[in-house]
């Protein structure tokens, strides 16, 4: 039984090359790459300097972008959970922003930053910080008042609260920010690649479409969504590292 | 003030409080009404109690009526629209260690393990010495789960753990909500003896809510029985039952002439609860 | 003391009335304005190489009096009008697939077993690097576009479906099976009505990230629509209309969550007390 | 030859590091590439200067704009952006040389599905054609609409897209610049050449550009570039094997056949009435339609027009100035002439 | 089988049964192991059981002995890993609208307003009249509320709703696990009250799952106690109170006398199970 389920779920993967093999062989699609040529293709970009300049960049951006947008959505979120005389002066301009996707961002970014990578970084940062803050107002709002009373009646300080209370206890609706934000850094940093131009991965898939190299952009695209699972992953980890105390809830 | 806690413990059949003890309430003309601009919901009207230094005081009384309400004043954790809270001579203005709460839902930090939780309280007032957390825990029969997380603890080792993290504090005045509503009743009679062996031994004022007659009855010195809403102080009931008070106490003559008196009270201001709620449907 | 004390505690409280909330809230979107019109004006960083909000504002209203928005002569309303067609047929599509594909897939390991491995290997791929491979795939460029604006919103619709099939309590099954509801029954009374506080999530996520993909694939490819706009005004270094565009596709986003929120409300009214 | 992971943004705030803005997918500007292979930056530019990076863009707005905002400093653009760019009134940007010269034969292409019925503009009359506005490809089909006296759609999309289009038979026409069509025509032999900017007497162009803080403030900087670039037009000029060599190593083109790169350097159309593929001119005020072309033509159609450049560029953002001190130093040390006989 | 449930309901000093009575429950050697391949717990141990047509039985036991168990499995909601489950001489293969549940965290489809809860197991069986809900609407108490959600009620409400809903299905047998632990004292009185009410008038069979002692005798002909785990049968106590019962039946010393039995079996069977988890930790 067990093993008859992961059979079923192995084929489910594996009906996804045989498929498009089988869409190539009968020419369904008019212009899709055979896996073989891409494989070949892949082959090709591994021993290509740029290709792994392009990933390393790539990957830096998220990383770097994602970091600052933690950094500053999570203290952010929580001022503007918890106090709302701080929320009112604030979020009502950050609300206006929110609606316009990053890479809306990205014309003004070039004119105003000074160095391209800077503007994609931007771009990619603002697409991980609005799940970010807005998951951490909704975790810091969603504390039980119950848990910061104890806090205060054992002689916890307002910082102290914040610290041993309002933080941990927004933690999980943290961390579901930083999944979703992780996924967005990704759509934008790609995005912005493709518009901005230069590196990376988004830039190689869009400029295989311009220069007609069709694997390439397969292989942009497995690439992408490799380093996009493999980052979704990272994320999952730190949260359930963080908050081991709620693993056992579940056990 | 202290002249009316004296008499209290009298009638109360237990020694005289200790000389200097700590712990006195006075809630004076306390009137608590949410939302004033609103919907105006008046919770507690013009309520006066006194519960002197190292009483052990419960508050029955209707869904609704307003104990939490009162509990939360005194706590600190809400500004009375009228009147006051005063504890030993001085105004309650905001939460304070020596005023502890027990809530009905467990609050335990659930991120905390439970030796972390229990040593919350000392870690915050450095004053007094982080070595008693262990003391706590061992005297509540935690050892061994020091570093479990609380969802890893049956309900009773919860409650058990946030009576020691509550302890760790030595506050002077133990403020309990429903403490025990939650548990089975064996896990219930375990705690009860638990919290009676605590107070009588270290002397600290008791204020306990629960809608558990027999309970009030069991554990305190006085049993205050409050109207339906708004609330205000409908009955006192002095339990002059001897302590220790074994479990066999409640087939006491005695006992059942309390407990009748009390659920008398008790029924007739549920009832009233119950028809304002439905002449408000 | 104790009056320190307690206003310390009200302003913690957020209670202090410093200004009334509305007129704090009012204040917080002066504020952006202002600082806004001072970066351009003390051309801080690249700031003085932007438009500022008075500009930008009126050439805004002038856009909305049916000034032609770039060479083409189209006006707007009419950019507006071919991005927000694509994010509705993108949105009708994918609702109509990926909320019975959730449904099946949550509440039936066999159906999950078969098709969620082969789903989830395509998850990872952010919309957007699908533009190129669908704009040469499809049979024309519109269907392109509006198939990776499709793909956007098909997979957060899907993953809350599932996740939230996935957390309806055993105990209404129960009571549903106990009451004589036979499998279609329960599927219809009891799993769907519990699922769709999840889907509406899955929905309003998916009509974010279809504006996303729409703005980037219009950017990217050209034609016609907001993002195209503001591609095309910033190659002619248009910054006025830039940021119209930018305006403009705030606003449409914030319409449609606006939408979407207000039907997911009505759909689960009985989450909220009455 | 790429600087690190983050070699771009060390660069930007290096005056003597150059981010150059350079467009792989335009032939007319492939003088850079040239430079690039050939190491001729290295060779020309004083000991303390460097390419801190070479960013790759697919149109020449993008560089235009990064040099605006200072995040490029040197720039291979079309003549539309270039011109774009020297209208801005907010960063002083130069056109210190050409890049590239041709009559029509670069940028003003039509071109049309293989077997198309397409074949004279009139047929272009009421039907789709793709076209990347605020290009050179975008002042060349309002040129021909103007004299034709017809009215097609216009539909505004980038290059690659276009000759996707193109080539599936999404849209039946399409203007475009090389490489772009020349792979649909030769290379997938999936499209025509249908006419050229040559009838309509039509030049394309393509435009070196400089912040003007650059040849202000590092003048000899600027002016081995220059030399730089004078030797690459040289090469190119005179040895096609050596530039086909180097301009199939930029990684960008491997999508290309060598022979498909080659022909739009070398091979006149049948349909360009004889024009010459690509002129390897540098100095545009040596050349009367060059001149005109990025003084008059170009700067009036995108201010008079269609109204998207604040004003005419003013006269000194013209300066070949450097270029003419950079062609009397290679005179004196190089072993070949630096300009080409219409140039003299 | 039928002789057996005679014998009881004489015992209870309640009337016979109506003749042809549905609704006897009969659990033998019924044997229940979660998880038989990982972790083997074993709930239930080799249980026999009967209870018969109309008869109302509690079921009490110390937390985690099995008690939800076997009420899951009479429900059909589980399969027995050994022996069976007979209802009406059928082995019971699944859940069956003549088996009615009460949960005890309310289990209302929130989704669905109180009158189509209440309607629901009607139109799922649509051989029953639809009119009949109104009437069980009214009939509890419910009048004005039919198009509320259940959210928007209180917990007596909801409690009182969920009854109608399996009322509305007119079972044979209810199955109650600890419907009433989450009402304050007077609700849960009420609640008592109706459904007793409801059982005196419809005859169905109930099994009554509840911690509570008092809330078992004042409600039930037998009183079921089980052991620790794994689950078995420890004691049965016949409850030989007349009916109707008022609750000042609890002063009388046939009552103590039931409880002090009922509890001295709970409380070994208790301190057993706290043994076993601590010998466990
Ligand atoms: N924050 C609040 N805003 C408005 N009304 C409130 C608030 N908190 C409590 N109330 C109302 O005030 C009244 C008293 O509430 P309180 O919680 O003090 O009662 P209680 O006696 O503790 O009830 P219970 O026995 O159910 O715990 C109730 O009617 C309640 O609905
Ligand atoms: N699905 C399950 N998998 C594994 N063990 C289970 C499962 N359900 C229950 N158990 C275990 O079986 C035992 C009996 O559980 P059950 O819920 O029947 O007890 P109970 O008497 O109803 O307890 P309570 O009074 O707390 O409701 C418990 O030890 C419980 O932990
Ligand atoms: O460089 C151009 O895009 O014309
Ligand atoms: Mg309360
Ligand atoms: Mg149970």
């Amino acid at each position: 039984m067990e093993t008859r389920r992961r059979l079923v779920r192995a084929a489910s993967i594996l009906a996804v090359p045989v498929l498009w093999l089988a869409v190539t062989r009968l020419g369904i699609v008019a212009g899709l790459p055979t896996p073989m040529a891409v494989a070949s293709s892949f082959l090709e970009e591994f021993y290509r300097q740029d290709f792994w300049l392009s990933v390393a960049r790539s990957t830096v951006r998220v990383l770097v972008s994602f970091v600052v947008a933690a950094a500053v959505a999570i203290p952010l979120g929580l001022l503007v959970g918890r106090y709302t005389v701080f929320a009112d002066l604030t979020f009502p301009a950050l609300e206006m922003l929110r609606p316009i996707p990053p890479i809306a961002w990205i014309p003004f970014t070039i004119l105003v930053l000074p160095a391209s990578e800077l503007s994609i970084m931007f771009i990619t940062f603002l697409g991980a910080f609005f799940p970010i803050l807005l998951n951490t107002i909704q975790g810091a709002r969603g504390v039980e008042v119950e848990f910061s009373r104890a806090a205060q009646s054992l002689g916890a300080g307002s910082f102290q609260t914040f610290r041993h209370v309002i933080y941990p206890s927004a933690l999980p609706a943290i961390h579901a920010g930083m999944i979703v934000g992780m996924g967005l850094a990704w759509v934008n940093l790609i995005a912005g690649e493709m518009v901005a131009g230069g590196t990376g991965l988004g830039f190689l898939t869009w400029s295989a479409y311009t220069s007609g190299s069709y694997p390439t952009i397969i292989v942009g695209i497995i690439t992408i969504g490799v380093l996009g699972a493999i980052s979704s992953a990272l994320v999952r980890l730190f949260a359930n590292w963080q908050i081991g105390w709620r693993e056992v809830e579940s056990a | 003030m202290s002249n009316q806690s004296q008499t209290t413990r009298e009638q109360t059949a237990e020694g005289e409080p200790t000389p200097g003890a700590t712990g006195a309430i006075d809630i004076e003309d306390l009137t608590k009404v949410y939302d004033p601009e609103g919907e105006r919901v008046v919770a507690v009207d013009d309520m006066d109690l006194h519960i002197g230094a190292e009483e052990f005081v419960a508050l029955l009384g209707p869904s609704g009526c307003g104990k939490s309400t009162v509990m939360n004043c005194i706590a600190g954790y809400l500004e009375p629209t009228e009147g006051e809270v005063i504890v030993d001579g001085n105004r309650v203005s905001g939460p304070d260690p020596k005023r502890g709460v027990v809530f009905q839902d467990n609050r335990l930090f659930p991120w905390k393990t439970v030796q972390e939780n229990v040593e919350f309280g000392p870690q915050m007032n450095d004053g007094v010495e982080a070595g008693r957390a262990r003391n706590i825990l061992d005297e509540m029969g935690l050892d061994g789960f020091e570093d479990a997380y609380p969802s890893g603890l049956s309900g009773g080792m919860q409650q058990r753990a946030e009576l020691a993290r509550l302890l760790a504090n030595d506050p002077d005045i133990m403020l309990m909500d429903e403490p025990f509503s939650a548990l089975d009743a064996l896990t219930k009679e375990i705690m009860q003896k638990k919290l009676i062996e605590v107070w009588e031994r270290d002397n600290r004022t008791v204020l306990f809510i629960t809608h558990d007659v027999e309970e009030a009855i069991l554990l305190a010195d006085r049993v205050v029985v409050m109207t339906a809403r708004p609330g205000q102080v409908k009955d006192v009931i002095d339990v002059d039952l001897d302590r220790p008070r074994d479990p066999e106490v409640v087939t006491t003559d005695r006992f059942t002439e309390l407990r009748e008196r009390a659920l008398s009270v008790i029924r007739e201001e549920a009832q009233r609860a119950l028809e304002q709620e439905e002449g408000q449907a | 003391m104790s009056t320190v004390d307690r206003v310390k505690r009200r302003f913690d409280a957020g209670t202090v009335p410093v200004l009334t909330k509305r007129a704090r809230q009012a204040l917080s979107v002066v504020l952006f304005f202002v600082l806004w019109a001072v970066l351009v004006r003390l051309e801080i960083l690249g700031f003085g190489r932007f438009v500022g909000p008075v500009p930008a504002l009126s050439t805004f209203v002038s856009a909305l009096l049916g000034a032609p928005m770039t060479g083409s002569g189209a006006t707007i309303y009419q950019h507006a009008a071919f991005s927000a067609m694509r994010v509705v047929v993108a949105m009708v599509l994918a609702t109509a697939t990926a909320i019975p594909l959730g449904l099946v897939i949550g509440a039936s390991r066999r159906w999950e077993d078969a098709l969620f491995p082969a789903l989830e290997v395509f998850r990872p791929v952010p919309p957007v690097a699908w533009v190129p491979i669908a704009l040469l795939l499809m049979p024309t460029f519109r269907s392109g576009v509006i198939f990776v604006v499709f793909l956007g919103a098909f997979f957060p619709i899907l993953v809350n479906t599932i996740e939230g099939v996935g957390t309806v309590d055993d105990e209404y099954l129960r009571a549903a099976e106990s009451l004589g509801a036979d499998s279609r029954e329960v599927f219809r009374h009891v799993i769907f009505p519990a699922t769709l506080p999840s889907i509406v999530t899955g929905v309003s996520t998916g009509v974010g990230l279809a504006w996303i993909t729409v703005v980037a694939a219009e950017m990217i490819a050209g034609g016609i629509g907001i993002g195209y706009i503001i591609f095309q005004a910033y190659r002619l270094l248009q910054t006025d209309v830039v940021a119209v565009g930018m305006i403009a596709i705030g606003i449409l986003g914030y319409a449609s969550a606006t939408v979407v929120y207000r039907i997911g409300n009505r759909l689960t009214e009985w989450q909220t007390v009455e | 030859t790429e600087t690190g992971v983050l070699g771009g943004t060390a660069a930007a705030f290096d005056e003597k590091s150059f981010i150059v803005g350079y467009q792989p997918f335009y032939t007319e500007s492939w003088s850079a590439l040239v430079i690039r292979h050939a190491g001729l930056a290295e060779k020309h530019l004083p000991e303390e200067y460097s390419v801190g990076s070479w960013e790759v863009a697919l149109q020449g707005a993008v560089i235009g704009n990064k040099m605006i905002s200072t995040q490029n400093d040197i720039g291979y653009t079309g003549d539309m952006p270039s011109i774009t760019a020297l209208a801005n009134e907010e960063t002083k940007i130069d056109l210190v040389a050409m890049a590239g010269f041709s009559k029509g034969q670069q940028c003003n292409l039509c071109f049309v599905p293989s077997g198309s019925s397409v074949s004279e503009p009139a047929d272009l009359d009421g039907r789709e054609v793709g076209v990347t506005t605020g290009s050179c490809t975008h002042r060349f089909i309002l040129e021909v609409m103007d004299q034709e006296g017809i009215q097609p759609d216009l539909s505004d999309q980038g290059m690659a897209t276009i000759s996707t289009n193109v080539r599936e038979g999404n849209i039946p026409v399409g203007v475009g610049w090389e490489p772009a069509v020349a792979r649909s025509v030769i290379q997938q032999d999936a499209a025509e050449y249908a006419f050229t900017g040559a009838s309509y007497d039509l030049y394309d162009a393509a435009g070196l550009l400089m912040l003007d803080s650059l040849v202000e403030d590092h003048p000899e900087a600027a002016k081995g570039w220059l030399k730089a670039e004078l030797e690459a037009k040289h090469i190119m000029a005179t040895d096609p094997e050596r530039t086909m060599d180097l301009i199939t190593q930029e990684g960008q083109l491997r999508g290309y056949d060598r022979e498909t790169l080659r022909a739009t350097l070398y091979e006149n159309l049948d349909v360009g009435s004889g024009a010459q593929r690509l002129l390897f001119y540098t100095d545009y005020e040596a050349i009367d339609t060059a001149n005109r072309l990025f003084k008059e033509r170009a700067p009036e159609f995108l201010y008079e027009n269609q109204g998207v450049i604040p004003r005419l560029p003013p006269e000194e953002r013209y300066r070949v100035d450097l270029l003419r001190e950079a062609i009397e130093e290679l005179r004196a040390e190089a072993d070949w002439n630096p300009l080409r006989e219409a140039e003299r």
